[in-house]
């Protein structure tokens, strides 16, 4: 199976959708002639011209609205926020407009449009640039929102939200674009709102999404060495949550770590902590711990700034805890 | 200001629909203000008596099998115009199930994809990248309709029209941008709030023609709108009107309007768009003494029977509350 | 003891700041002329002049960015959003300048600003007018934000948060302003970050805050009726949570039941649920449950509208599965 | 375009006092490019070297005591200007627990509100809104100062643009916007994503007086900057300034600026603002031989000496990471 990147994913995912259905366009900043900040969108412009990848001004309010405006008239935008940071100029766009207009028409004006770009602190970018913002979106009822941390899911998911018929958030990871990983060369999607066991084990479930994937999987590795075996799970969509895979898990080992990169307060992190808690009451033999980025803007120096997220030490510090280890 | 040529050149049939169009409105509009006192609508209820010329004469001048409507809050008017149902109008203000948005959407969200008419929207200036958006959708299919983009002199200071008018330009896009200045923003007299008087001015900084319309004069609307949709329609021209209007009412049915006279009032009603162009169809022998009267009739039986409809029509089912969520 | 409504409460908060120090204004839409969209400001600009109460044009982005430089420049301006659901427009501002300016400049530059106005849900407003936003800010460090349901609290919180070197942001509701209570003639202040227990009870902790407040304390009447003694914690405010007041509760009923008028997912309610079950693990006797607005945007009709927000019946229920009484 | 009078008028001691700056600036943020390829500084570091007779001039023009400045993200130049320790701007780029923001902040975010440097921004536009509230303060407690808000040719789309200079205009308030058209949006030419050339037409929509300046020619702007500061001093009058330069570099390290022609920049560079006050200068006899190679000399040694003062201060405490999140 060919081994690319997840840059190479995302533009294979916009590339073979934009030459399937001539209805879906690029349109954001430095999409086209630059081919993209992250060059995600590398030869878009040269294979489908001005009027497929179109580059906007920095207007991320009029531009957002612009994508809702075109979909809502038929077409399927990809509206691209050279990184989720700057989707703040444009909640409004998305909360009122993107999110409600099926429900304020009685289900008469769909609104086919994917906003997407990297979420999630980068390095030394401080604490504008640095935002995992996942929150935002995966509160607001109208939305999907996906989050994938491979190669694979975000080729697959990206090619789901394309074709579904409701705005769709797509929240990739500058950090993450140059991460390879196995995409098949034949066509296949991903289904939005379908988390899945990325390893199997039976002492603890570990749930993430997103960059923390990697450093999850990596951690679970280090503690089969010490003979602790973790599940773990990507949620891969966020809206909607598949805390369905995530309880039955958590039923089998009976303790859950959740290990979430954006702010903890009213977080995904523990808004799954929270199902998990209700719903495998009976199963849980230890508080479900979350493992979150620190309750503080991110700093710009470095050691402070890892030392702001999620990190393999307090994910084994969390592990033990559920396992009474310490 | 520009105002209307000469009315033959209008033909009777038009002329005769402009009438109707405006009356029904009028008509409609202050039955809901009954009804709203008598609570069989709720909320905020923004009436566009006074109006009616802007959304009628502009609407008029387009052709819908090809062409898009998107506006604010204060949408009745814009919605009887398109030629939506006036019944399925009155049942979404009830909040029934027959409504256009099924009794979720209300007063502020009328919508009906079928005759072009994109919504409604609540937030103060929100739709008018939404209104880019669709106009760019035409361009990119390369149909040859036009958008027409409504929102009032509240809306003019938000950063959304601005970053519009830019991308608008740039792109050629087929649009045509409609101040509606009624010239209050709630409570504010627009000119507390803006640096320039004449909003026309505006369309300079990103190299759009702008001009101020005399928005009681429904021909005026007419002629204005029809000239610029037929430049963003065949030359991507994208265009901009300030059109002078006046509302009647207060901003919504809970304000009482204490921040302007009644004489203020009244001279506007001097200039009301129907008594003006009846008063020119009579002079011009275009429009019977009996004439007015059936056409009245005629309106006030179309919001009888959509009121009626609407009192029949039975309320959303509980379970309707979780539908449309997601297509 | 004076009873007023909360409007006046407000207002009064306001007026006594404003006498105190020459540095507190007010600026927003209608605040000034037209006295107020919900008349909150009635009567400040005859007293105070348009100086210190500012009409603004309708630009939620511009003016909050203006009381935010004004802060940093020393004053102390109170934004009033019309309405919590206009200031997505201006969310940049107040994550990415309000929340962080004190952090990107190593605490050199202050922000002493109040954005404060209705949030929830009123009547018949559809889905873009009826939304409880918390969870938009309560996500966010560096900001600190209150949700006071009685006049009592509203008065006090909001002088607090005028004081406050930190920008504080204030949910009020528009259902809620005509309610009436106890508001000492005498100056006081209610701290900022501390629950309050506003009913006693024994069998199970119900934890809300906002405008469902009256309609728990009602149910828990109720209740007590059916022999349940439920004690009632207001949280007052969402950042900082005092989670601890909940849980010293929680320790002592072994039930909780959590009421938030926002969506679910995401929100403070169940960030609190997550909290709780984390730390009360072994003094749970069921699952905590959460009563909070249908995962739905607001519909217009009025029987939907009320059937998407939390409910007496809906709590009754919560309340009795909790205490296995189905 | 505005150019500059004959140089008496200005003296030597302002003459020199520009030329330092500039030369400062422009020492300082070579090293800053080598240092990034050592990784001493990390992230995004956006330099500012060929607009330097911007930020010199425009803030020579102003009176620190009482004025203010405000800027974007390429804020260096802004930061020396205004008199901050570069010793502690290096630190702060090295993430340093001595710079002037602890090592939180970072190139974007350089504050320093005892010399009124509020700030580094890394939002576009976003600190345009910030500036004028600022402005408000300003008037607000009847201070003489003025404010100095800078942006980009990439922000002037912003709504948050549009939306400040409105509300400066109905306010009165002192302040001066100046977009320092660099002519590029990080990749972007400035042409292709505006409706217009010449932004100074931008203003007029707010009836705020625009000029274009010439940005490479420092006292060009120290004069059109020192006669809007006045008139908004003063008077209360709001002003727009599109001031032409151009940034030799990438938008930002990481950025090989391959949009654009050597050529373009060689011409470009031929205007180097530096270049042209040394020569003028030298040809007025107000500049000796040696005096040039001294003021170098100065600077680079200020510019070791923040480098040594960098690399020899202490990283932050962990515990710094909670700290300054509340007062
Ligand atoms: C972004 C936003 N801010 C504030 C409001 C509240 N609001 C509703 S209508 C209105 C006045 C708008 O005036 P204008 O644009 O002149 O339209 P008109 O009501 O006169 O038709 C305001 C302030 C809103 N709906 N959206
Ligand atoms: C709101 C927002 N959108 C996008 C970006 C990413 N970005 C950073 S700088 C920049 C270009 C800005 O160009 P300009 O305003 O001309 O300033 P210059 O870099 O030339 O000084 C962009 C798009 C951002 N920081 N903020
Ligand atoms: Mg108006
Ligand atoms: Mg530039």
């Amino acid at each position: 199976m060919p081994v690319i990147t997840y840059r190479d994913a995302v533009r294979q995912a916009m590339d073979e959708e934009m030459a399937r259905d001539a209805s879906v366009f690029l349109i954001g900043e430095e999409v086209g002639e630059y081919n993209g900040a992250y060059k995600v969108s590398q030869g878009l412009l040269e294979k489908y011209g001005p009027n497929r990848v179109i580059d906007t001004p920095i207007t991320e309010e009029g531009f957002a609205g612009v994508g809702i405006g075109a979909a809502i008239a038929g077409l399927r935008p990809i509206v691209e926020f050279m990184t989720f940071n700057f989707s703040l100029m444009a909640l409004d766009q998305v909360i009122n407009n993107a999110a409600k207009t099926l429900y304020m028409s009685g289900g008469k004006v769909r609104v086919p449009v994917v906003f997407r770009g990297p979420n999630g602190p980068a390095e030394y970018l401080g604490s504008q640039h640095s935002q995992a913002l996942q929150t935002f979106f995966a509160h607001c009822p109208g939305l999907k929102v996906v989050a994938p941390a491979t190669p694979y899911d975000a080729k697959g998911l990206l090619k789901s939200a394309i074709r579904d018929d409701n705005p769709v958030v797509v929240l990739e990871g500058e950090l993450m674009y140059a991460w390879k990983g196995d995409v098949p060369a034949e066509e296949y999607l991903v289904p939005i709102g379908v988390a899945e066991v990325k390893r199997p084990g039976n002492d603890v479930t570990i749930a993430t999404c997103s960059k923390p994937l990697r450093m999850t999987l990596e951690t679970a590795a280090a503690l089969e060495q010490e003979g602790i075996s973790a599940e773990v799970v990507d949620l891969r969509s966020l809206r909607p949550l598949d805390d369905e895979t995530v309880c039955a898990s958590v039923r089998k080992t009976g303790r859950c770590v959740i290990v979430d990169e954006s702010w903890p307060v009213c977080s995904v992190g523990s808004h799954l902590a929270s199902i998990v808690s209700n719903k495998c009451f009976d199963d849980l033999d230890a508080p479900v711990e979350l493992v979150a980025s620190e309750d503080v803007p991110m700093p710009y120096n470095h050691a402070l700034e890892l030392a702001a997220q999620p990190s393999a030490e307090r994910l084994v510090a969390a592990v033990k805890k559920v396992l009474y280890l310490q | 200001m520009a105002q209307a040529a000469p009315l033959k050149k209008y033909g009777k049939p038009l002329l005769h629909r402009l009438l109707r169009q405006m009356l029904l409105i009028r008509v409609f509009e202050e039955r809901c203000a009954q009804l709203y006192g008598l609570r069989k609508i709720g909320g905020f209820c923004h009436l566009y008596i006074g109006q009616e010329a802007v959304a009628v004469g502009s609407i008029a001048a387009i052709d819908l099998t090809t062409d898009y409507v998107l506006t604010g809050y204060r949408d009745h008017g814009h919605a009887l115009a398109c030629g939506m149902d006036p019944g399925a109008v009155m049942a979404e203000l009830f909040g029934k199930a027959t409504g256009c948005s099924r009794g979720k959407g209300g007063s502020m969200h009328l919508f009906d994809p079928g005759k072009h008419m994109l919504g409604g929207n609540g937030i103060v200036s929100s739709q008018i990248p939404v209104a880019t958006g669709v106009a760019l959708a035409v361009k990119y299919r390369g149909d040859r309709g036009v958008v027409l983009s409504y929102f009032g002199d509240g809306a003019i200071h938000q950063g959304a029209f601005h970053e519009s008018l830019n991308l608008a330009k740039i792109w050629d896009l087929p649009i045509v941008y409609i101040c509606e200045n009624n010239q209050y923003g709630m409570g504010t007299d627009f000119r507390r709030v803006s640096s320039v008087t004449d909003f026309s001015a505006m369309g300079a900084s990103y190299g759009i023609a702008g001009r101020q319309v005399n928005g009681m004069d429904v021909l005026a609307v007419y002629d204005a709108v029809a000239g610029a949709a037929a430049l963003a329609r065949d030359k991507g021209l994208p265009a901009f009107l300030e059109i002078k209007t006046y509302r009647y009412r207060g901003h919504s049915m809970s304000d009482p309007a204490k921040y302007r006279s009644k004489e203020e009032v009244e001279e506007h009603r001097r200039q009301d768009p129907i008594l003006i162009l009846r008063a020119r169809l009579e002079d011009a022998g275009m429009l019977a003494a009996d004439d007015y009267a059936a056409l009245e009739e005629k309106c006030v039986k179309e919001t009888d029977d959509a009121v009626a409809f609407a009192e029949r029509s039975a309320d959303p089912a509980l379970e309707t509350l979780f539908e449309d969520v997601l297509a």
